[in-house]
């Protein structure tokens, strides 16, 4: 186990979670993308932790703050799915397009 | 003391001009206006007269390191005299001559021609003279455009000041040489000036008083300016407005002969023009551009006087010229009013108006130069003088004599002859105050007859700072003989009762029309002028537009695609771009037409464009930021790459 | 290890403490009354603002709370100007959201959003930022999208969401390279630690970090919320959003960025390229609308561009950050100056519909003008002040070529803002009438206006402390 | 003493703009009482101007944004009371002449007003962001006053003004800035910056002078950069014209003089020639086109582009040496400022005669008029005269400003001089030809009954003119002002 092994995979979770958010059209699927990547994040930053910053407890709290964004951009995103999904039945980003001039 | 000179006729000008604005039954008579006019010219005389006995001259400090210097040399003190004596009969002429609306304008504006005329014979640097010289063009121009309902007298009135005024840039270019090389514009710097400024200084004077005298190739505007009134003609022909390139050489000759060239110069274009402008005289049909035409031949006999080194002949000359020149013009005045027309066809008047005939005739005579009048002593003495520099100088001045006479005797027998082909009756008799006036300046010129007796002559010439030139006994004979063959000549023609009173041959059309000058001043200047002009204006407003215009297109184009492209999926863009470049390629094809319909179409390509694309791209549109997103992170990385 | 000094914290205190009161009114008080929950939001607001003010005057500049705080005029001067923005939007909201059912939280997460940028901008520490960065970026989610039965307004807030869902992604991804390379969060730590570290890592890093912060600044290439949150959000909410994380954004940006070393990093060029392609985008963009708001949403794009500029000048320039802050200053003004206006015209947003406006309120309208001039940067109004300031710092910095840019720029932009005064004093057509929102509600606006005026006079006062702010750490 | 000279019209705006509900004939009242003001304090400023003083003079400096180096500072020196007198002058004769006001007279004299202020700030304030500021103002002004007051495509056309000159304007600030910068400490007091020098020698000093000269010469405006002023001026208000004409293009070679001339001589006298060369472009271009227009105002504004011309041939002239010829170069300069005060009396009084026109026929093309000089004497009386001084006749202010600027040229240019007389002979011919068509020859039926000039028109005209004839009668004070500064500026 060395950084570039951890920072390998990191980037791969990265990596999948962004071509998800890029390619999936469905609310639901890339916010799974977000939360992928996150998790590669997190990954990262503990890795980072672990082996480069060698222990510096910053490193412990930007895990727990990437988690903090994760939960939260969870629970709002999935507050406006619903909103417009109510409002106009919508569930894939094709559905919002009315403003664009 | 001097000041008063150009001033005292500029107030009473402006004050008669003013009284036009009176209300009807307040305003002065003609008569008084007359009388007021003709006093205040002698007035003026008057003081010319102290002036010169006292010798007095003013300095004022202009600002900005500028001043201006009144002051009379000899040649200075004749015109001085001689232009307000002169004026006095033609303005009283004027106020019964021309009676109707605009007399007082004409009074008002013959007044001060005469003050800008005695300023600019009375300057003593090159602004001063500047000022003198465009105030008496624009009184000239004031004068002959004072009929102004008839449209063709104003264009002809711009076609005197633009000749005159193209005269002008010389003193311009003098004058800027001068201040550039000695830091002053007073004539006595003239010396101290370099060779080279000094050779500006002679073109750039040269160059405005041939316009201003009417020589080749500026003597077309003469006859054109004959669309004045006949007192203006009589006075801008003898003493002011024309006369101000002869004086303005003559007093200038000493300071700018050194050149060398000045002399020869001035003696061919005097020659050209005595010549020329005698073959016009001897053709034209109109009384008074008959007149005109011999002026400029006239003028170009003192040019060869001046050229030939003697000023001081060249302005005695000048003087005998106003007073018969003023004459002939107030004389032919009486006639066309007489006929009603000016043409010399419908004269003959010797029968009706005897007294007038003969007062012509005295004119005429001192036209042709006969002895013993003064103008033929004044001729023999250019002869003489143009001799000095040339025999065949002498030969061509005793030939333009022998034109003068032709011509002179021409006019006064079509004018004035005797036999019962004239009109039944007058359409207008002459005024007692017009045979006056007449009488007068014949009686002046018959006076002038003095200057044959040697000892007078001689001191004429002294006293103006010249020296008598040694005439010999050929050139007297052969100028008098030609003189007699050209009256003769005219005579014999006129018996055969083959005179022209139209221009009938070839040679007569294009002597008529000054040998093509006019036409030349035409095609060469005025023309292309005009539609160079005309041309630029469309130039500017098509094409120097042009650059703001596309540049407008191509912001709005560009505008929309961008917009586009904030919000499209990628391959949109390609297209938009092409879009775009088609775009502004119509808004380029369009050039010839107007840009703002160029602006209008392009943009109307693009929006109609845009308009089905904006349908094809609304699918998608958070990806669309994505994707942009992702672009921009790579834009980003490679700026950073490339800047490090 | 020293206590924490909370009094440094003072006014994002008694902004949280402002904002659980304020939640607790909006639950308790019935539907017609949740306006009394403003009042409470406005006590908490000039508490803060009272000690915000003293804090500005009577502490001297440090880092605070153990590396994680600046507490330098910077944080103060963005921290009033946002205390200032929010005061205006809570007075115009009442009357807007009134239909709205227990509205009263719009002010809680105004509010918490005021904290959150306060705490982007002050944020010394990487982590910091993100959690300010968080916090501000979901309030604004929430109030782009109150309007839960308005189409536009859960469309601009999902929107929202989705692109700052990316752009943090990217600022976390950013923080971690950063923290990988240099061993610490803390700003000063990664300066220190960064020295030796090669480009393989720097720029990814410094790359990231940027457009993560961009989405925040409203800049190229995150700035596409900013057009339809503009048009879509509830108007108060659009003044609030376009012009508050703004603040926070920019200064956090020019935090960061001075301590990245930019030979190796390079992202002054990269800045640079932004704030060109931002400006120039955003005013093109602008050029062809035809609905106010969102034509003053793109113009609110290209003045992001305008301030990136004062960023790209960071540490090169002196004049870089005092120009940046009166910039901020500036713009806050003028652009709540042009939406108060929508608001107190009731969201009026079709350009034809402003036609002859000028006849009917003269005053709105006159305020109107004075905001887009201003935005225009047009003497003696806040605007040119600021661009005066920002192509000082520009020049001075030997980035000319920007400020070049910036010129053409301007020139176009006057294109569209003209079009707008054109149509209110197009004298053919006058409205018969046109509504107000409330006294309140243009009371807000005549502040706003005043505010363009006054930036612009005092702008020593704005940029005075503004030059002895220094950017810590 | 300066700042209330620009305090007062623009107090005078605000209140116009803040008090609805006057009748417009007390508006009227006000706003020419108020414009008078200005004028009176001029000549007390004048009266106490000492010729042998200071360069600058009744100086008052304040700082505004003491980081920038940016300050109130006004002073005067004998170029620019030259020219806050004839703007002064100027505004009230425009202020007090009749106009259609649309039924928005207040809002018409308030932006007239501001725009006074506006102008006479330029000429007396001694700091470039200052100067930018009103040079920028003036924009906003003229804007609302063609756009409003304008005729019938007056929206495009004030917008293509705008826009155009702000991009001068704009260039012109990046000028400043560079200028300021390179003060050390950073300032932007004219002053301390003609005293250092700052760019003497530098790299980039041809591309600040790029920049300014850009800006200063579509504001003059000088040929390439003149397409927006017979677009502006054919659409303007026949008083916005005269104001746009007779003062706003005077900031144009006002600010030549003082910053390439003053702030950058060395620089500048590198590139003297080629401005000398645009100058005479322009000169002949313009003379030429104004020849080639129908459209009477069209031709009027052309004629500016031609006047402008000589002003700015006669300050290259000034900055075309180092050393040398100082008396020359300070005529030229002398004459250049002239040129300023002439073309904006003679000017205004142009376009404000064509507003007279223009109220009574709503005609344009000189195609249309003829032998109108036996209905409307007075109004033919004041053309003529008008005409003549633009043509350059002695006697008249125009002339003794072109005479300067020539034979000064002379000395440094001479050929250059030479080939821009030529404009005078065009001006000539393009003015006699106005008059010829509008006024001579045969009456047009279709204005048989055209009413003669009124009395305030009258008064107005006779105040303008009168001021033409009497300056140019008696030039000496006028020139011993302007001398004061033009021999410092020069090294004379």
């Amino acid at each position: 186990m060395t950084l570039v092994a951890v920072l390998v995979v990191a980037a791969a979770l990265i990596g999948v979670g962004v071509w998800g958010v890029l390619s999936q059209q469905s609310f639901v699927m890339v916010m799974m993308g977000f939360e992928l990547a996150l998790n590669g994040v997190m990954l990262a930053a503990a890795g980072a932790w672990r082996f480069a910053a060698g222990g510096e407890p910053k490193g412990q709290v930007l895990v727990i703050v990437a988690l903090f964004v994760m939960a939260i951009e969870a629970a709002i995103g999935f507050a406006l799915v619903v909103a417009v999904y109510r409002r106009r039945q919508a569930d894939t980003t094709e559905g919002i397009a009315t403003m664009e001039r | 003391m001097i000041a008063l000179l150009p001033l005292l006729p500029a107030v009473l000008g402006v004050a008669t001009w003013a009284s036009d604005a009176l209300p009807s039954r307040r305003r002065p008579p003609p008569s008084a206006l007359g009388v007021a006019a003709t006093v205040g010219m002698l007035l003026t005389a008057a003081i010319a007269a102290l002036v010169v006995t006292r010798d007095s001259t003013a300095v004022a400090a202009l600002g900005a390191g500028l001043q201006v210097e009144l002051a009379l040399d000899p040649t200075a003190r004749v015109m001085a005299l001689l232009v307000p004596l002169v004026a006095a009969p033609v303005v009283g002429y004027a106020a019964v001559h021309e009676e109707g609306a605009g007399l007082p304008r004409l009074l008002g504006m013959l007044q001060l021609f005469v003050a800008a005329m005695l300023l600019l014979v009375a300057a003593a640097d090159l602004l001063l003279l500047l000022v003198g010289w465009e105030l008496v063009a624009a009184a000239s121009w004031g004068l002959i455009g004072w009929e102004w309902r008839d449209a063709s007298r104003p264009a002809r009135a711009a076609h005197a000041f633009h000749a005159t005024r193209a005269g002008t840039l010389g003193l311009f270019v003098a004058a800027g040489a001068l201040f550039a090389d000695t830091g002053s514009l007073a004539f006595s710097s003239v010396p101290d000036a370099g060779a080279g400024t000094l050779g500006v200084v002679a073109a750039g004077v040269v160059l405005a008083a041939v316009s201003k005298s009417g020589q080749v190739p500026f003597a077309p505007w003469l006859t054109s300016a004959m669309a004045g009134p006949t007192p203006a003609s009589a006075l801008l022909h003898s003493a002011t407005m024309v006369a101000a390139g002869a004086f303005a050489l003559a007093r200038l000759e000493p300071l700018l002969a050194p050149t060398g060239w000045f002399g020869p110069v001035l003696i061919g274009i005097g020659l050209t023009t005595a010549l020329a402008g005698g073959i016009v005289a001897a053709v034209r049909a109109d009384a008074k551009e008959v007149l005109a035409a011999s002026t400029s031949a006239q003028y170009g006999l003192m040019l060869v006087a001046i050229g030939a080194g003697h000023p001081a002949i060249a302005m005695l000359h000048l003087v005998v010229h106003a007073v018969f020149k003023s004459q002939l013009f107030l004389s032919t005045g009486i006639a066309i009013e007489a006929v009603g027309s000016r043409s010399l066809g419908r004269m003959r008047l010797g029968g009706h108006l005897p007294l007038a005939a003969w007062v012509a005739g005295i004119g005429a005579a001192a036209l042709a130069a006969v002895p013993p009048l003064g103008a033929g002593w004044t001729k023999e003495e250019v002869v003489a003088a143009g001799a000095a520099s040339g025999t065949v100088v002498a030969v061509l001045v005793a030939v333009a004599g022998g034109l003068s006479a032709y011509y002179a005797t021409r006019l006064q027998l079509l004018a004035w002859g005797g036999d019962g082909s004239g009109p039944r009756q007058l359409v207008r008799r002459p005024r007692r105050s017009e045979h006056a006036a007449t009488i007068a300046l014949a009686a002046a010129s018959l006076l002038a007859g003095l200057l044959w007796v040697p000892s007078l002559g001689e001191r004429a010439i002294t006293a103006l700072g010249g020296e008598p030139p040694t005439g010999h006994a050929w050139q007297v004979v052969l100028s008098l003989t030609l003189l007699a063959l050209g009256g003769y000549g005219a005579w014999v023609v006129q018996q055969r009762g083959r005179i022209a009173t139209v221009a009938s041959t070839d040679v007569g059309h294009v002597a008529d029309r000054w040998f093509g000058l006019r036409d030349l001043a035409r095609v060469a200047v005025a023309d292309p002028l005009h539609r160079s002009s005309a041309a630029l204006a469309r130039f500017d407003d098509r094409i120097v537009d042009r650059g703001v215009q596309l540049a407008a297109a191509a912001a709005e184009g560009a505008s929309r695609v961008l917009r586009r492209t904030a919000e499209v999926r990628v391959d949109a863009v390609v297209e938009a771009v092409a879009r775009a470049t088609t775009g502004l390629a119509t808004i380029g094809a369009g050039l010839a037409e107007r840009g703002v319909d160029a602006v209008v179409g392009g943009v109307a390509v693009l929006v109609e464009r845009a308009g089905d694309d904006a349908r094809r791209v609304q699918t998608g549109l958070v990806h669309h930021q994505f994707t942009v997103i992702a672009i921009g992170l790579a834009v980003a990385v490679a700026a950073a790459l490339v800047g490090r | 290890m020293s206590s924490l000094p909370l009094g440094h914290l003072a006014p994002q205190i008694a902004l949280v403490i402002g904002a659980v009161a304020t939640l607790l009114t909006a639950l308790f008080v019935s539907q017609e009354r949740q306006g009394r929950a403003a009042g409470v939001a406005l006590v908490s607001l000039a508490a803060a603002f009272v000690a915000q003010v003293v804090l500005l005057l009577r502490t001297e500049q440090m880092v605070t709370m153990r590396g994680l705080w600046a507490l330098d005029d910077t944080t103060g001067i963005v921290s009033i100007v946002v205390l200032l923005v929010t005061a205006v939007v809570v007075v115009q909201s009442p009357r807007w959201f009134a239909t709205d059912t227990r509205h009263g939280e719009v002010y809680v997460m105004l509010l918490l959003g005021a904290v959150g940028a306060t705490v982007v901008a002050a944020a010394t520490d990487l982590n910091e930022l993100v959690v300010g960065v968080t916090l501000s970026s979901v309030t604004g989610y929430v109030l782009a999208a109150f309007h839960r039965d308005d189409d536009r307004s859960v469309e601009a807030g999902m929107k929202y969401f989705l692109i700052g869902g990316l752009a943090n992604l990217a600022l976390l991804v950013g923080v971690v390279l950063l923290f990988t390379g240099a061993g610490t969060t803390q700003l000063a730590g990664v300066e220190a630690g960064l020295v030796d570290q090669g480009g393989w890592l720097l720029v990814p890093a410094a790359v990231l970090v940027v457009v993560g912060l961009a989405f925040k600044a409203g800049a190229v290439p995150a700035h596409g919320w900013l057009p339809d949150v503009a048009q879509g959000a509830p108007a108060p909410s659009a003044t609030f959003l376009t012009v508050v994380p703004k603040l926070g954004g920019f200064v956090a940006l020019a935090r960061i960025v001075d301590v990245l070393p930019d030979a190796a990093s390079g992202w002054r060029p990269m800045v640079a390229v932004l704030a060109v392609v931002t400006m120039t985008l955003g005013n093109l963009a602008a050029l062809p609308q035809t609905d106010v708001r969102r034509l003053l949403g793109w113009s609110s794009v290209a003045q992001s561009g305008y301030a990136l500029m004062a960023v790209a000048a960071i540490g090169r320039s002196e004049q870089a950050l005092p120009a940046l802050l009166l910039f901020l200053a500036a713009y806050a003004a003028g652009n709540v100056a042009c939406f108060s206006v929508v608001t107190a015209l009731r969201g009026r947003t079709d350009l034809e519909d402003w036609r002859g406006l000028a006849r009917r309120r003269p005053w709105l309208a006159t305020i109107m003008t004075l905001g887009l001039l201003s935005l225009l940067g047009l003497p003696p109004l806040a605007g040119f002040a600021g661009k005066l300031a920002l192509f000082t710092a520009t020049i001075d910095a030997g980035l000319a070529w920007v400020a070049v840019a910036a010129v053409l720029n301007t020139v176009v932009s006057l294109a569209y803002y003209v079009r707008i005064i054109a149509a209110m004093v197009a004298p053919e057509h006058v409205p018969e009438r046109v509504a107000l929102l409330g006294r309140a509600a243009v009371a807000g606006a005549v502040a706003a206006g005043l505010g363009v005026v006054a930036v612009g006079l005092g702008a020593a006062a704005v940029l005075g402390p503004a030059a002895g702010a220094e950017l810590l750490p | 003493m300066l700042t209330t000279l620009v305090a007062v019209p623009l107090l005078g705006a605000i209140v116009l703009a803040v008090t609805p509900g006057w009748p417009d004939r007390l508006v009227k009242r006000a706003a020419v009482a108020v414009a008078a003001v200005p004028v009176v304090l001029v000549a007390v400023v004048v009266a106490g101007f000492e010729l042998d003083g200071p360069s600058f003079q009744f100086v008052v400096d304040v700082d505004w944004i003491p980081t920038l180096g940016v300050g109130w500072r006004v002073g005067v020196d004998g170029i620019s009371l030259a020219l806050v007198a004839v703007t002064a002058v100027l505004f009230l004769a425009v202020i007090a002449y009749p106009e259609d006001t649309r039924g928005m007279s207040r809002q018409y004299h308030g932006w007239l007003l501001f725009l006074e202020a506006v102008s006479l700030g330029l000429f007396v304030t001694l700091d470039l962001v200052v100067f930018y500021v009103f040079f920028d103002l003036s924009l906003v002004g003229m804007y609302f006053l063609v756009s409003r007051w304008g005729h019938q495509d007056a929206e495009r056309a004030a917008l293509k003004f705008f826009l155009y000159t702000l991009l001068g304007s704009l260039s012109l600030l990046l000028g400043i800035l560079a200028l300021g910068l390179a003060m050390d400490p950073i300032t932007f007091d004219m002053r301390a910056i003609i005293e250092a020098q700052p760019l003497a020698g530098a790299a980039a000093a041809g591309l600040v002078l790029l920049a300014v000269l850009v800006g200063l010469g579509i504001k003059t405006p000088v040929v390439p950069f003149h397409t927006w002023l017979p677009a502006a001026h054919v659409e303007a208000p026949a008083t916005g014209s005269a104001i746009l004409a007779g003062v706003l293009l005077k900031m144009g070679t006002y600010g030549l003089i003082r910053i390439p001339l003053e702030m950058m001589s060395e620089t500048f006298q590198r590139y003297a020639v080629w401005v000398a060369v645009v100058a005479v472009v322009s000169i002949l271009y313009g003379a030429l086109v104004a020849f080639g227009q129908d459209d009477l105002k069209r031709r009027i504004a052309y004629t500016s582009v031609n006047h402008m011309g000589y002003s700015v041939l006669g300050i290259a002239a000034a900055g075309g040496l180092l050393a040398g010829d100082e008396a020359a170069r300070a005529l030229a300069l002398t004459g250049a400022t002239v040129e300023m005060v002439a073309h904006g009396l003679i000017t205004g009084s142009l376009f404000l005669l064509t507003g007279s026109v223009w109220r009574r026929t709503q005609e344009y093309d000189l195609d249309a008029y003829g032998g109108l000089s036996s209905t409307v004497p007075a109004m033919t009386t004041a053309m003529v005269l008008a005409s003549f001084a633009s043509l350059g006749l002695p006697g008249l202010i125009g002339f003794v400003a072109e005479f300067q600027v020539f034979v000064g040229t002379f000395a440094v240019y001479p050929v250059l001089a030479a080939i821009g007389l030529l404009g005078i002979l065009v001006t000539a011919a393009l003015f006699l030809q106005l008059l010829q068509r509008m006024f001579f020859g045969e009456r047009t039926t279709r204005f048989e009954d055209l009413t003669d000039l009124d009395g305030t028109e009258r008064t107005v005209l006779v105040g303008l003119l009168g001021l033409v004839v009497v300056l140019g009668v008696a030039p000496r004070p006028m020139l011993d002002l302007v001398h004061q500064a033009t021999t410092l500026v020069t090294g004379g």
